[in-house]
């Protein structure tokens, strides 16, 4: 394998692993404060990809306006959906589960209904060529690599800095503590779900011009991200962040070296972890004492 | 949390409530069926409903079927039937698919079942079909389909015929390309498809380099392109790929990993789709197939359901055309038998064979001896092939009946007519 | 393992084993010492009170010796032997009861089934043969819901035994508590603040239980805040302050001993209780 | 005993109508749905059982197709009798829990749910992948069950009966062990875990049998699929087959192992059917009536005379409330 190959398959395995990492981070935020296992998780990424299409294309918004409108479309579409479904049996894993598996069928077909069969792409804002070192590296992926760090710091300095993320941290730790240092848990609840799903939105934003906008690509999406907090593990966003860029990178390099066997090399390096962190690389395992 | 009380009663109430009327919409439908004074015959499909093909070929029979009725229906010994067309949706899953094809044949009392699309439904109902001797005319990859157990289902798609006169073409158009790798999905469509083309490929005189394998819910294919990519071979080619944007997603990579070598595909690609995630030099050079609704000067018929179609929908969409020749099969088969006993016209067109006409052209059922069949059980039909010509479509020439028959003939061997 | 007892004439010997001693035990919770180096001697049939401030380490203590948390440092023996660092379904099944602080019961189920449940170790007809519901096993179901009855009755909660034991009154879900600890048979008890927020009439309605109980041959170790409580029930009584034993005797040598009053003191606590 | 006897008496009206269902219910079609909803009862009663120890699985389908290939691979490869591939096909299914049971049991919560539904993905995989298996396409034309005498198990009557004995072979096993030690010890663990252990139950041991259990009765409930069925391939055993089993256990209600089960897949096996009168809609409408039941009774289906008592006493409430 030449250097250049190896730099085009690195920034590829970053660009689709930061991907992952979007997701998944907020998967990992809305199961930790909002305590909802979010099936529909891959949903919310399909509408944001389509309401950036919607923009981009329909209302001829520029690209970057739109994946910030359509977040912020994601988002509030993810806290009504909070306050009219999860809020009536928060606390309830299983519930929760069940009753997002039901949204997830309803805005898949929904979103077949509505926005017709035809399967979509976007036209992609950075075309060109960047040579680096021999290395051919499309300008788009460069760029939804950029994208996503940023975003991902942006997150960090929510969760980090900001009161509303000291809220949610406080959450997770313990809701009762939380409530009765005069936190609106319900608040918090709702945000943390509008934040976790505007995240996938978001994803689902960046990588419209890079690949194709169908009603059913949340699905294959969702099943990658639990793949993610197996190797990462639960609690962590940084469990999140390792976890999805080793997916992206096996991917990546396990398609080159190995072609459709990458899959199994992907399943065998989970059996790994499996076997030897039970909790994910970044988790710890918790057992009931 | 008094209020919530109230809500959690309401709520009981209007489930419950919801409840029973889906139970007495299921009672009344099944118990009372009023009895028609007008013959009807009633045709069963299944589709799958979650996919856009699944739609558009159930736009597309929505249609036909009524036009067909009002150009005075079908004609059985003297006695007039319309075609009640039953269509459920089967998930594109096997136990959903199952459910649809025992519904359709014990409770609708179908005895001919049209147009199914997907390899799982069509195989889990596959069973039932056959005892119950229901006639299907099916769409479908699967080499399942076509096996010699199986006496009642036709297959009506060209998929499984279309390669030879695919590479007929393909040697035409690049007379001097030696070497060819494959990008095909992992599945089973996929996994058949490429070894069947390996077959063809080696007996045209190109060299296969390598298959290689994604999974069938793959968008980003930047790595396995370059894999691709790094066989310099004279041709790619994407068996078993779907025609949507997930194949236009496969150009765009092949071309951003730097192959600029010729590119084939036996499947029609949706331009509006493809064109959307691919840019034009992607697609440059393609050899695929056309739609006849598509070609310089179409057939009267595909002439005909281009224009009901627009004038029903607005929007025309080629992959509407592609799952729907089980239809003209059915209707052409109960013409020629003039009967509606399915097991006498299973007999009678298995035996003599069948010769229809499609959108594309003409199109016949063939046997598969070399799958150990020798009834007359699969399609071949006249191809029509185009390049991409800065992003459209530009017609290369048909592939008539006969020679995509001798083709199929040479390649896999045997006698198929 | 012999040691002199000082002043308990009760047992009738000078000298008599430990039922359960700690040895240079420590617990490490990141750099801060909930539990550091400490000795600490139950004998057979004494009731000892553990005592201390917030934060003295007492709870902690109780994880470590009933397996819920592995000790960092030193042994922990129980009858003669090492069960340092044994989960605590094995400690249980050695003989190690525990009823906790907090109400942990099992809320949703009645009073009866919490102590019938209580009862796991004590079958003595193995799961196949309760699984097949064999004659045999049946008998023995029979028998041991008797035995719950008793329980039920010795400490007086027959008459809410069909009550679910969430709608029992916290007075009485402590009690459960200790019912509980007390159906898997232990030879040792561990309880945990069991007076906790309960009024003088109930405090003494469960320290007579508590001397029944040991009247039934079972030891107690009892970690308590209510001083009047611990002063009138206990043999001997330790003080742990910051994970250390500061003192270690008769109940009225540790009224009257300086180092506990600083304590407690200093942690600005519970003062009356050792004052008065 | 007054009430004694009327619970028999409605037991086995109950009981001579599920034995008498096939002459009822006329069309085939009818006694599909039927036959699938017993097997989706079984699958359902195994989610059930891990529940009662408080794991939460998201990967019963994946024993469902361990039971299911290894029956196939047992009568079609080794051309031993359907009757004694069913056991082996069992016991092939529980080695294959003890093995993963011992790995993936000792970490309960989020991580086990997110690990065993990796655990169904690889083994779609794995059955997609093997050539030997089917590959992708799965296995076509499993034998029907080998008869016994006059028994062809062609009809549908005949796998109905043979399903039934499944579905109460399991549910009486079940409730042998719900009633059991076993069974006590397995709610404490669920209830209370931390009390559990002081109580001297084993968490490790007593989960892992239940896993072992669970994933058997799912092994057996795959081996009558795969015969009944006659083809089976590794889409039907994905993981959103497994999210719609443990749906189905939450909405007949998660505090009823066995009548939970029955009610929530009996709902959620014909529902969708009642509702292909919706055609592309249908999905919609299933997946809103998930969710209305799901919040307006959260303890399930079976939870409604819970609810009802407490009607009368809400309208007092509201009553009292509008006069203050």
């Amino acid at each position: 394998m030449t250097s250049a190959l190896f730099t085009q398959l690195l920034v590829n395995g970053l660009a689709t692993g930061m991907v992952y990492v979007l997701i998944a981070s907020g998967l990992i935020l809305v199961l930790g404060v909002a305590r909802i296992f979010n099936f529909a998780h891959g949903e919310f990424y399909m509408l944001g990809a389509y309401a950036t299409f919607a923009l981009c294309q329909v209302l001829q918004v520029n690209f970057f306006i739109s994946i910030i409108l359509s977040m912020f479309v994601v988002a509030l579409l993810a806290a009504i959906c909070y306050r009219l479904i999860f809020h009536h049996i928060r606390g309830n894993l299983l519930l929760c589960a069940a009753a997002s598996m039901g949204l997830s069928m309803m805005f898949e077909r929904g979103a077949l209904v509505s926005f017709g069969t035809q399967e979509r792409g976007l036209p992609s804002v950075f075309t060109g060529v960047m040579a680096i070192g021999g290395a051919a590296l499309p300008v788009e992926k460069i760029a939804v690599i950029l994208l996503c760090v940023a975003i991902m710091l942006g997150l960090y300095y929510l969760l980090m800095r900001t009161k509303l993320g000291k809220a949610m941290r406080a959450v997770k730790l313990d809701t009762e503590v939380a409530a009765l240092q005069g936190i609106n848990t319900t608040m918090v609840y709702a945000l943390a779900m509008a934040v976790g799903c505007s995240l996938a939105g978001l994803a689902g934003g960046i990588i419209a011009p890079l690949f194709s906008i169908t009603p059913n690509m949340g699905h294959a999406m969702l099943l990658k991200c639990f793949m993610v907090l197996i190797v990462g593990g639960l609690e962590s966003m940084l469990g999140g962040v390792v976890g999805g860029l080793v997916i992206g990178m096996t991917l990546s390099f396990g398609y080159y070296i190995l072609g459709g066997l990458s899959e199994i090399l992907l399943f065998s390096i989970i059996g790994v972890i499996l076997v030897f962190k039970p909790g994910g690389l970044f988790g710890e395992v918790v057992e009931d004492v | 949390m008094k209020r919530k009380k109230s809500i959690i009663f309401l709520g009981t109430i209007s489930s419950l409530l919801i409840l029973i009327i889906g139970i007495f919409a299921f009672l009344s439908r099944s118990i009372a069926q009023p009895p028609k004074e007008v013959k009807t015959l009633k045709v069963g499909s299944t589709l799958p409903l979650n996919l856009g093909m699944g739609v558009e070929t159930k736009k597309m029979l929505e249609v036909i079927v009524p036009k067909f009725n009002e150009a005075g229906g079908l004609t059985v010994q003297g006695q007039r039937y319309t075609i009640d067309l039953i269509l459920y949706d089967d998930k594109y899953s096997a136990e959903a698919g199952r459910a649809a094809v025992e519904r359709l044949i014990y409770q609708d009392k179908v005895k001919f079942i049209i147009c199914q699309i997907g390899s799982a439904p069509i195989v889990a109902g596959l069973a039932t079909t056959e005892s119950e001797k229901v006639m299907s005319f099916v769409g479908g990859a699967s080499p399942k389909i076509v096996s010699p157990k199986n006496r009642y289902i036709f297959g009506t798609s060209t998929t499984r015929t279309s390669i030879p006169p695919l590479w007929t073409m393909a040697k035409r158009v690049f007379p001097s390309a030696k070497t060819v790798v494959f990008l095909s999905p992992d599945d089973e469509t996929g996994r058949a498809r490429a070894s069947e083309e390996t077959q063809v490929a080696e007996a045209f005189g190109v060299k296969v380099l390598q298959v290689l394998h994604y999974p069938r819910d793959t968008v980003d294919f930047s790595s396995i392109a370059a894999k691709a990519k790094s066989f310099n071979s004279d041709l790619i080619d994407y068996p078993g790929a779907v025609a949507g944007t997930q194949f236009g997603l496969q150009l765009k990579a092949m071309y951003a990993a730097g192959f600029r070598g010729g590119q084939i595909s036996a499947i029609t690609p949706q331009m509006d789709e493809i064109t959307a995630v691919a840019s034009h030099e992607a697609l440059e050079g393609l050899l695929c197939t056309m739609q006849g609704t598509e070609v310089p000067d179409p057939y009267p018929l595909a002439h005909e359901v281009k224009q009901d179609y627009m004038k029903k929908y607005g929007k025309w969409s080629e992959t509407s055309l592609t799952w729907i020749h089980g239809w003209f099969a059915f209707v052409q088969a109960i013409k020629k038998a003039d009967s509606l006993d399915p097991e006498g016209v299973a007999n009678l067109i298995a035996t003599k064979g069948l010769e229809w006409g499609i959108p594309n052209g003409k199109a016949m059922l063939v046997k598969r001896p070399d799958l150990g069949n020798n009834r007359y059980c699969d399609t071949c039909a006249e191809m029509a092939y185009s390049q991409i010509k800065n992003g459209k479509l530009a017609f290369v020439g048909r592939i008539p009946l006969d020679e995509a028959v001798s083709a199929c003939e040479k390649v896999f061997g045997g006698k198929w007519r | 393992m012999l040691r002199p007892v000082a002043g308990d004439e009760r047992c009738g010997l000078k000298f008599v084993m430990t039922l359960l001693e700690t040895r240079t035990l420590s617990k490490y919770f990141g750099g801060l010492a909930a539990i550091s180096q400490l000795d600490l001697d139950v004998y057979p049939l004494e009731i000892l009170g553990l005592i201390g401030p917030n934060g003295a380490g007492k709870t902690t203590l109780f994880n470590v010796l009933n397996g819920f948390q592995k000790p960092n440092e030193g042994r922990v023996i129980f009858k003669g032997q090492d069960i340092t660092g044994l989960k605590a379904h094995k400690i249980a099944q050695l003989g190690i009861g525990r009823a906790f602080q907090a109400s942990t019961l099992f809320m949703r189920l009645t009073v009866f089934d919490n102590v019938f449940n209580g009862f796991h170790m004590n079958y003595k007809e193995g799961g196949w043969r309760s699984f097949l519901h064999t004659p045999r096993a049946r008998k023995e179901e029979r028998n041991i819901k008797q035995r719950v009855m008793e329980i039920l009755e010795f400490m007086g909660l027959a008459e809410s035994k069909d009550q679910l034991a969430q709608n029992l009154p916290y007075g009485h879900q402590k009690i459960l508590g200790v019912c509980i600890a007390l159906a898997t048979e232990p030879t040792l008890l561990l309880l945990d603040e069991p007076l906790n927020g309960m009024n003088p009439e109930e405090t003494s309605t469960v320290l007579d239980l508590l001397n029944k109980v040991r009247e039934k041959g079972i030891t107690i170790l009892l970690v308590e805040h209510n001083m009047d409580a611990v002063m009138r029930i206990c043999d001997r009584i330790v003080v742990l302050n910051h994970g250390k034993k500061i003192a270690e005797g008769l109940p009225r040598e540790i009224g009257n001993n300086k180092e506990v009053i600083d304590a407690y003191l200093g942690a600005d606590e519970e003062v009356d209780g050792i004052v008065s | 005993m007054n009430r004694r006897m009327k619970e028999v008496t409605v037991f086995i009206l109950f009981g001579i109508l599920i034995l008498l269902l096939p002459l009822i219910l006329k069309s085939p079609y009818q006694m599909h749905l039927i036959i699938m909803l017993c097997i989706n009862i079984i699958l359902a009663m195994s989610f059930a059982m891990l529940f009662s120890t408080g794991l939460i699985t998201i990967g019963a389908a994946a024993f469902w197709a361990v039971g299911a290939y290894a029956s196939t691979l047992f009568v079609m490869n080794l051309n031993t009798s359907f009757w004694l591939a069913l056991p082996l096909a069992s016991v092939t299914t529980g080695v294959i829990a003890l093995v993963l049971g011992s790995i993936i049991v000792r970490t309960p919560g989020v991580a086990f749910v997110v690990q065993t539904m990796v655990i169904n993905m690889i083994v779609v995989q794995a059955l997609g992948q093997i050539d030997f298996l089917g590959g992708w396409g799965g296995i076509l034309g499993i034998p029907r069950p080998n008869p016994i005498g006059p028994i062809k198990f062609v009809s549908k009557t005949h796998s109905y009966y043979l399903i039934l004995f499944l579905l109460l072979l399991t549910i009486v096993l079940f409730y042998a062990l719900y009633s059991s030690r076993i069974g006590r010890a397995w709610r404490s663990i669920r209830l209370n875990p931390r009390l559990a252990q002081t109580l001297g139950i084993n968490l490790f041991r007593y989960r892992l049998l239940a896993f072992i259990i669970a994933s058997v009765s799912a092994g057996w409930a795959g081996s009558f699929y795969a015969h009944y069925f006659g083809t089976i391939e590794p889409g039907t055993f994905s993981v959103f087959k497994s999210i719609y089993i443990q749906i189905y256990s939450i909405l007949g209600g998660l505090n009823f192992y066995i009548m939970g089960p029955i009610v929530g897949a009996f709902i959620m096996t014909l529902m969708p059917e009642f509702l292909r009168v919706g055609k592309e809609i249908e999905p919609i409408l299933t997946g809103g009536i998930l969710i209305l039941l799901v919040i307006f009774l959260p303890g399930g289906i079976l939870s409604i005379p819970e609810r009802i008592s407490f009607f009368p006493k809400m309208l007092q409430d509201a009553s009292s409330r509008s006069r203050g």
